[in-house]
């Protein structure tokens, strides 16, 4: 700092108060940018650059004006005591102004780096994501029993319509093969499946590129296992899997 | 970058988003081609089949997302007391299908096919987000047009509109279901 | 039921909060002890250590979260946009400091140590919700005491407010007046 400072223009000055968080900052900036020994903090020189700054804020008319006067106060009171004679120094039972200012500067002098220490972490840190919505649970539940609805017509249909749609490259076959099998070997199959196992699902029984026909003659045999109460079938989704369940023990292959 | 780098971005992209991310929008993060987007997830798909994982990575509605694996699911939701979102009555199940198949289409449209009044449950599909108005029809009165949305390919874990069966394909053929 | 089972519930119950999960509520969902937790979630940190995945799992405030990998979190910055965290001026950080520190402590306290009004700093920190009324001092007046909140743990990514640097180990300068 020096006297030139004086000819600055004030808003050079506005910005450089404004980054003074208020008297005790200011101070420690003074104390720290004076360049002599820094355990003896030139007392006069100190109070004369604050008065300095002072004026300035008082044209600039400040909000906490009265923060920095109060401490110019201090500064004063404690320069004129050191100019006094020793022996006429502070009583042991009055508190001495100069240790109590140091007092401060070292505790604000603490937070401020605490604050700069906070700055850093804060910056450093990856921020959780903030979520405003629940995550998308998509169908989760897919495979549970309970969501497994009894067979609707339309169901059927669609589950049909869907393996319809995936062979349809076989059109051309359709009358070559129209008689190599029958709804009677399909019920069979699936009879033969049911010895085996409890249940099993639609899609095991249909191959990719099998003749639409066959497809049919598949879902024809089903139809008729559910309608004679051989089979239960269910769906979990309208155009899902259709699950297969044995109703009743099968005697024999001979029911039909 | 290596291709690890890559797939970490991907990743924390699906966390970020907790919905489902468009191959566009991994692209545009990433500066990746869709053949090499699709290399890296196959990679952390796997890596995620590992049971020590609850989280897997599903390809929805044209993009990826995570996703609560199954087995898992019914701890977090017995939790959470999660309602399943799979609770359609037949009938708005009914309108809902003929909504897939036949849009964009009206009310009447719907009424038609279904021989009974449909307000309810278009009014329930409206509100499950699940269909969408998606303009008028040109003819005396512009009835609205209703059509199904991104939420209703979600809803069915379909990728596209396409997946869906064709109906009237069913129709043409000559037999007849009885 | 196996440790991976419970890893995988563990791990989707971190996704579905999006949050800090506490270790009681991992423990409700689980029925795990705390030392089972910590020895299942250990696993799992180790786990996303590898650098295929962009997440990683920390310990926060008392409990665990997902949270985006420090070398990806630009990437994901960048393409959404993202502010950095709330950036707090100077004053309201010297202010934060002062009650991260002296918690429990009174405006005037503050105040003290400050130099300075300190009226906006924790408003604007209650807003925040860094800081909360922890109580009144039991002093003429009964003035509002104030301390940090679980939200400042978060915000500082850290697990304990003991976790603080310690701020006497801190090198201040010593001077004094002549």
């Amino acid at each position: 700092m020096n006297q030139n400072e004086n000819n600055k223009p004030l808003t050079e000055y506005k910005v450089k108060i404004d980054s003074f968080e208020g008297p005790l900052d200011l101070l420690l900036h003074l104390v720290k940018t004076s360049e002599i020994n820094i355990y003896d903090i030139p007392i006069a020189e100190i109070t004369k650059q604050y008065l300095n700054y002072l004026s300035f804020l008082i044209i600039l008319n400040l909000d906490n004006l009265s923060e920095f006067v109060e401490m110019a106060t201090i500064l004063l009171l404690i320069k004129s005591k050191a100019m006094l004679p020793v022996e006429l120094d502070f009583d042991e039972n009055e508190y001495d102004p100069r240790e109590q200012l140091i007092t401060k500067l070292l505790e604000y002098q603490k937070y401020k780096m605490a604050a700069d220490l906070l700055e850093v972490m804060s910056e450093d840190t990856v921020p959780l994501i903030n979520r405003t919505t629940d995550p998308k649970l998509f169908n989760l539940d897919d495979n549970e029993d309970i969501n497994w609805k009894q067979l609707s017509v339309l169901d059927l249909i669609g589950a049909f319509a869907d393996l319809l749609n995936k062979n349809n490259h076989n059109d051309m076959e359709l009358e070559v093969l129209l008689y190599n099998f029958t709804v009677e070997d399909k019920i069979k199959l699936i009879n033969d499946i049911l010895c085996d196992k409890e249940s099993f699902n639609y899609f095991e029984l249909i191959k990719e590129n099998m003749p639409k026909m066959e497809i049919v003659c598949i879902f024809l045999a089903l139809l008729e296992l559910v309608k004679k109460g051989i089979i239960a079938v269910r769906q979990h989704k309208i155009f899902g899997d259709i699950h297969i369940v044995k109703k009743e023990k099968l005697v024999s292959n001979n029911n039909f | 970058m290596s291709i690890n780098k890559y797939s970490a971005i991907i990743e924390s992209l699906l966390y970020y988003e907790n919905d489902v991310v468009s191959i566009n929008k991994i692209a545009q993060v990433t500066g990746l081609t869709e053949e090499k987007i699709k290399e890296t997830i196959n990679q952390l798909m796997l890596e995620y089949q590992n049971n020590i994982h609850g989280l897997m990575i599903t390809e929805i509605a044209g993009g990826y997302s995570f996703q609560i694996k199954k087995e898992i699911f019914p701890y977090i939701k017995e939790y959470y007391n999660l309602k399943s979102q799979n609770k359609l009555s037949k009938s708005v199940l009914t309108v809902l299908s003929i909504i897939a198949y036949k849009q964009p289409i009206t009310k009447n449209e719907i009424e038609d096919i279904r021989g009974v009044n449909s307000d309810n449950s278009i009014k329930r599909l409206l509100e499950l987000n699940l269909i969408k108005i998606t303009g008028r029809k040109d003819v005396v009165g512009k009835p609205l047009l209703y059509g199904t949305t991104t939420e209703f390919l979600k809803f069915f874990n379909l990728n596209n509109i396409k997946d869906l069966p064709k109906i009237d394909e069913l129709k043409s053929e000559e037999f007849s279901l009885k």
